[in-house]
């Protein structure tokens, strides 16, 4: 006898936990608004990203088309997988000195791994990250991105 | 429509399929990659046979399920003049559903409707 | 008659190797598994691994103690924040620094975080693994809230790179207080959705309950750790036994069972999330002010000798084994990832039980491929 | 017990072995002909009773190499650290502790790939990650120019 | 010729145009005699195969493509989804887009399958299909052949889908296959009984099995509640096993793409993978309008007893749609399971039919027969 009622007992809770299931997934049928997913290309231009995400490393430069970066190398020394190289040149300032700046900020944005040590580490906070988030292209060669723009000079002030 | 239409649907379901086969072995593109002929196990070729005699742990089940099976052959036309013939057909049903009934304690009782 | 039944359903027979991954929908990633089979029952399972073996151990032993961070988030992804504490924590006990209670407390909340959202993928996963595949789309939905927070502050989602030796990278974003507090409502107001579709659920509970049993001795034996270990009894929380970071100063359980079956895996994760909301909550209101980082030397040479850490990640007990020489990189170091070690059990639990189940128990014993790969 | 007493007790079941007592942990340095006696030893005292294995590392010395056992009791909440060195560098053999601490199968199999140090009575010893052309990257001297890009 | 024929039709009968939405016997009468006037009697009945086969091909197609996308849209919102919106309005030309692209996908012959009967298994999948669409009754007078022993002959024919599972799964020399193929096979010795045990307690309740007499049966009320609590839990047990017998989730054992990829059809490709595909959602579309048949009342408009004014009003909404609306909300509930359910394991699957429904269903046979011998049905 007991064992019919706990037979009886098992379909019932069995039962009854399956309608549960069932409640919850029918109740967000009917409650479009909860809807979570985006149409993303759609929504690109109201698509706002945190502040600090780590899109992609860039050079910030104002807009007399100057930079910070003295070419000292340190964020080359500090990025794990080698990720960025910093070509630098001689030449001779105004007052006949010779200087070292940099000539090219080759950054290889295939290799980045996001790790954020070369912007934490340079010490004239040159470097920054972006919010492009969409590095995708058809050429490999297109990653390997020189940061410094054509014609940019080093800021006033920034040794 | 009479019931000789049936044929109508099969032929219909035939064509169906036949038709589209042949279409698509038309504009379908054809590969000449043989590794594209491999049956699928999650990209490692196949070690053995497939086709090996196979345990399918239901032999039990198959031979209770023909008892069963047999058993409608009784009851539909029993449905259907249950409720003309009224009290003598759920008698008769009654015994035969105990007799089925018991049938089916006994192989439960007996651990037959354990997957083996 | 039973025994002439019995001699027509058992007979003799090859064999039937079949190969489980690696493109596989329910490997998690590109294990693969040699399963022999009799008919639909299990009989011996053999994992391949090594497909996305990276030799990060290898690469440490090139590269600064700093620079290792960012691999140790690849290794286990889901945990990366607790992978990268591991480290931090030997590197600075290796030179001794003491670590102001913010930074303490802030490691320790984003722990908690990460476990939580660790859980929630597994929660998803393993119901998708049981063929529930609403519950991978409410897994994640969840989970997408605590990686909001992780962005907000981190920058990333998954790869964190969040703890430095000596601190953390950033400090938290104004809006981190509030978020965290919003989310742990928002998920205490869901959690019981979860156990309406899967914990509650029959099919579920027939699916899971008495599947893949594994005792305490062999538990023990094998070395497994985290929630799998502990639904078998083995008391092996380092958050309790051995506290890092602001454990020793938070009120928590221990989830134990003793069951030690796939159910019980499962509900020691469940559990899990609720016992590191409570932690997040005794702590979101107690983040101290102050600095976010111990000002270090620019490279970062431990003195000679070994260390070993001991931290709890979502998936069991992580490991940071590092002898140094007294070089700006490591002699060696060693990582000692929980997935590795609980690989090691799935033939011993998996013996005699069927395919579905074979899916169901590596489903709960919650694998990261690269963290077994490393 | 604390550290003091495990380094004593080890001690007098293995008087040959050496003890320092390390700043975690107990430090056992053993020869690689005792190592298993003394696991055992270690695993079945009640006293020690250090049946989780923790964490098994190969180590390349440069002239041999090294294993190094971390050991715990689930009952005591010790921790013990037991060290061993292979003979010589050409063939490194050492005992297989699997019947011990099951977990060390996976464990050692991981040791012999990467380093190559081989385990006697160790039942399924094949490679773990790699597959046999390639060396045993976690050596020192361990070459290959293709892969690994130093800078 | 044939649309004269039709407008003809339309114009000689007695009521309104319209009217023939509520009985479309006159209509397919009319269109009978005028081409049985018109031609001869040969040509008559090949014109009328050949608009009857193309009307059920277009209806085949059409369904399928819409239950396809319905699905999606129902899982996508159940999941918090968008589920497609590209194409089309709401993405409703998703599948259709769908079906082109298989159409032109390659047709892979696997090494070493047993090739006739690989490409067979589509035919029987598809032909049952048909077959089985010749028998339901759409609505009033929309019913291609109402055969006298109508729904016996519905699950016979239907159960011989698995077959053609069951071959594809064994041809395809592929290990995943041959599993989901056994599977299926357990497929059949299991929910086969329950159904006909589930039908057998409705036709106690109409003392027919043709299914026009099964619909007119309940024009005072609908089986589900005429029969009380037996013809409920028949309803059940009958959706139970519906779902089971078009292998869909929480059933779908032979398929179960976590356990076997995709069990038995892993190594169809394109269009031939597309007839399983297609069938899959016929298949729920036939059990699902069974079941409204059987217990809903088919195209039988919502009747209470003796309130005539209320039935009028019902009776102004079509039985088409009558119909068309029993079965979506049957289909709704089984897409429901599929996407709120974990999947049962294979021997769980036979435990629930032989230790739970068949017992339970027995009884309720004997429960409803003494009902009915009763009379205390309504």
């Amino acid at each position: 006898m007991n064992s019919i009622i706990q037979y009886f007992k098992e379909i019932t809770q069995g039962v009854g936990s399956l309608l549960r299931g069932m409640q919850v997934t029918n109740r967000y049928f009917f409650s479009p608004g909860k809807i979570v997913t985006q149409k993303y290309p759609d929504n690109r231009k109201d698509l706002v990203m945190f502040e600090r995400f780590k899109g992609e490393v860039v050079m910030p430069h104002n807009e007399k088309n100057e930079h910070k970066c003295t070419g000292c190398g340190i964020c080359e020394i500090n990025c794990p997988n080698g990720t960025i190289e910093v070509i630098s040149k001689t030449i001779i300032t105004e007052d006949g000195k010779k200087k070292r700046i940099i000539d090219k900020h080759i950054y290889r944005l295939g290799m980045c791994t996001f790790c954020a040590l070369c912007v934490k580490t340079c010490p004239s906070n040159a470097l920054a990250f972006s919010q492009e988030f969409e590095h995708a292209v058809f050429n490999r060669a297109l990653l390997i991105k020189t940061l410094n723009k054509p014609g940019s000079q080093l800021m006033k002030g920034v040794e | 429509m009479s019931n000789e239409w049936l044929i109508l649907f099969f032929l219909v379901g035939a064509l169906f399929v036949g038709v589209v086969v042949v279409f698509a072995g038309f504009v379908a593109p054809k590969s000449t990659n043989l590794q594209k002929f491999e049956p699928y196990e999650c990209g490692i070729p196949t070690e053995g046979v497939t086709w090996l005699q196979f345990n399918v742990g239901y032999y039990l089940f198959a031979i209770l399920f023909l008892i069963f099976a047999i058993e409608t052959v009784l009851v539909f036309p029993w449905a259907v003049v249950m409720k003309e013939v009224g009290l003598t057909a759920f008698i008769e049903i009654v015994i035969f559903f105990v007799i089925l009934g018991l049938g089916l304690l006994y192989a439960w009782k007996k651990h037959a409707l354990v997957w083996e | 008659m039973e025994e002439i039944i019995k001699e027509v359903v058992i007979g003799e027979q090859e064999e039937y190797v079949i190969n489980m991954g690696p493109q596989h929908p329910s490997t998690h990633g590109v294990l693969r598994l040699v399963v022999s089979l009799k008919g639909e029952i299990v009989k011996n399972v053999e994992p391949h691994i090594g497909y996305i073996h990276r030799g990060i151990e290898k690469m440490c032993e090139s590269i600064t103690y700093t620079q290792i961070i960012h691999l140790t988030d690849r290794m286990d992804y889901l945990s990366a924040m607790m992978n990268n504490e591991a480290v931090c924590l030997a590197v600075e006990k290796a030179l001794e620094v003491e670590i102001p209670d913010r930074i303490k407390i802030i490691r320790t909340i984003m722990s908690e975080l990460s476990r939580i959202q660790s859980h929630q993928l597994f929660w998803a996963s393993f119901g998708m693994d049981l063929g529930g595949q609403t519950c991978f789309f409410y897994g994640l939905r969840d989970r997408e809230k605590v990686l909001d927070i992780f962005e907000e502050t981190t920058g990333g989602r998954m790869i964190v790179s969040y703890n430095c030796p000596g601190g953390l990278m950033y400090d938290i974003h104004p809006n981190f207080r509030k978020r965290v507090k919003e989310f742990i409502k928002y998920f205490r107001g869901v959690l019981w959705e979860y156990d309406a579709i899967l914990t509650g659920n029959v099919i579920f509970r027939e699916r899971s309950i008495g599947i893949g049993t594994l005792s305490l001795e062999d538990a023990i034996s094998y070395g497994i750790t985290g929630p799998s270990g502990r639904a078998s009894g083995f008391s092996c929380d380092i958050r309790k036994h051995e506290p890092y970071s602001a454990y020793d100063r938070v009120q928590f359980n221990e989830v134990l069972y003793n069951e030690g079956d796939t159910y019980h895996r499962y509900l020691a994760r469940i559990e899990e999330m609720r016992e590191s909301m409570s932690i997040i909550d005794q702590l979101i209101d107690n983040i101290p002010e102050g600095p976010y980082f111990v000002k270090m030397k620019p490279v970062i040479k431990l003195p000679e000798g070994e260390y070993f850490q001991r931290v709890e990640t979502a998936r069991g007990e992580l490991d940071v084994f590092i002898i140094s020489d007294g070089n700006k990189n490591p002699y060696r170091v060693k990582f000692r990832s929980p997935n590795f070690v609980n690989l090691g059990v799935l033939n011993h639990i998996t013996k005699d039980f069927k395919i579905a189940d074979l899916i169901a128990i590596a489903g709960s014993l919650d694998f990261v491929i690269p963290d077994i790969d490393r | 017990m604390d550290k003091t007493q495990l380094g004593d007790f080890v001690k007098s079941l293995k008087p040959d072995a050496t003890v320092i007592e390390g700043k975690q942990y107990t430090e056992v340095t053993v020869a690689d002909t005792d190592l298993h006696s003394l696991a055992k030893k270690l695993r079945e005292s009640e006293e020690t009773w250090l049946d989780f294995l923790v964490c098994l590392t190969g180590v390349d010395y440069g002239d041999n190499f090294g294993v190094i056992y971390h050991l715990k009791s689930t009952k005591h909440g010790h921790m013990i650290v037991l060290k061993t060195r292979t003979s010589e560098r050409e063939k490194p053999v050492l005992n297989s502790v699997c019947d011990i601490w099951k977990g060390a199968e996976f464990h050692e199999r991981e040791v012999f790939d990467l380093l190559g140090v081989k385990f006697n009575n160790h039942p399924d010893l094949r490679r773990l990650f790699l597959d046999s052309s390639w060396g045993f990257p976690l050596r020192k001297d361990y070459v290959d120019d293709i892969n690994i890009v130093s800078k | 010729m044939l649309l004269n024929t039709i407008t003809n039709t339309l114009v000689t009968l007695s009521d309104p145009w319209w009217k023939v939405f509520y009985d479309f016997s006159s209509l397919t009468k009319g269109i009978d005699e005028g081409l049985r006037s018109s031609l001869s009697p040969f040509w008559a009945v090949t014109v009328e195969m050949v608009i009857i086969g193309i009307l059920f091909l277009l209806f085949y197609a059409v369904i399928g493509l819409f239950l396809v996308y319905a699905e999606r849209k129902v899982c996508a919102f159940i999941q918090n989804r968008l589920g497609p919106n590209r194409i089309g309005p709401y993405g409703i030309f998703q599948t259709v887009a769908d079906l082109i692209k298989l159409l032109f996908k390659e047709l892979i012959p696997i090494k070493n399958a047993d090739s006739f009967l690989f490409n067979l298994a589509p035919y029987i999948v598809i032909i049952v299909n048909f077959m089985v669409l010749a028998a339901i009754p759409f609505a009033k007078g929309l019913h291609a052949i109402d055969f006298n022993i109508g729904i016996f002959y519905v699950i016979a024919v239907s159960s011989m889908s698995v077959i053609g599972v069951l071959l594809a799964g064994w041809s395809s020399n592929s290990k995943y296959s041959l599993i989901g193929a056994m599977r299926s096979g357990a497929q059949i010795v299991s929910y086969e009984l329950s159904i006909g045990l589930a039908i057998i307690t409705v036709v106690i309740l109409a003392g027919s099995l043709q299914l026009s007499e099964i619909v007119e049966a309940q024009r005072t009320g609908w089986f589900i509640f005429k029969g009380h609590v037996p013809a409920f839990i028949a309803f059940v047990i009958y959706i139970i096993s519906g779902t089971a017998e078009t292998n869909r989730g929480p059933f779908d054992m032979a398929e179960a793409e976590s356990e076997l990829t995709a069990g038995y059809h892993t190594e169809y490709s394109g269009i031939k993978f597309a007839f399983f595909y297609l069938a899959e959602y016929i298949n729920m579309f036939i059990v699902a309008s069974i079941a409204s048949t059987l217990f809903l009342g088919g195209w039988m408009p919502f009747h209470v007893g003796n309130w005539e004014a209320f039935n009028r009003v019902m009776d102004i909404i079509p039985p088409f749609f009558w119909y068309i609306g029993k079965t979506f909300f049957v289909i709704y509930l089984i897409m429901l399971f599929k996407w709120t359910f974990p999947r049962l394991r294979i021997d769980q699957l036979l435990t629930l039919e032989w230790k739970y429904l068949l017992p339970i269903n027995l009884v309720n046979v004997l429960i409803m027969a003494f009902l009915v011998l009763m009379g205390w049905h309504f």
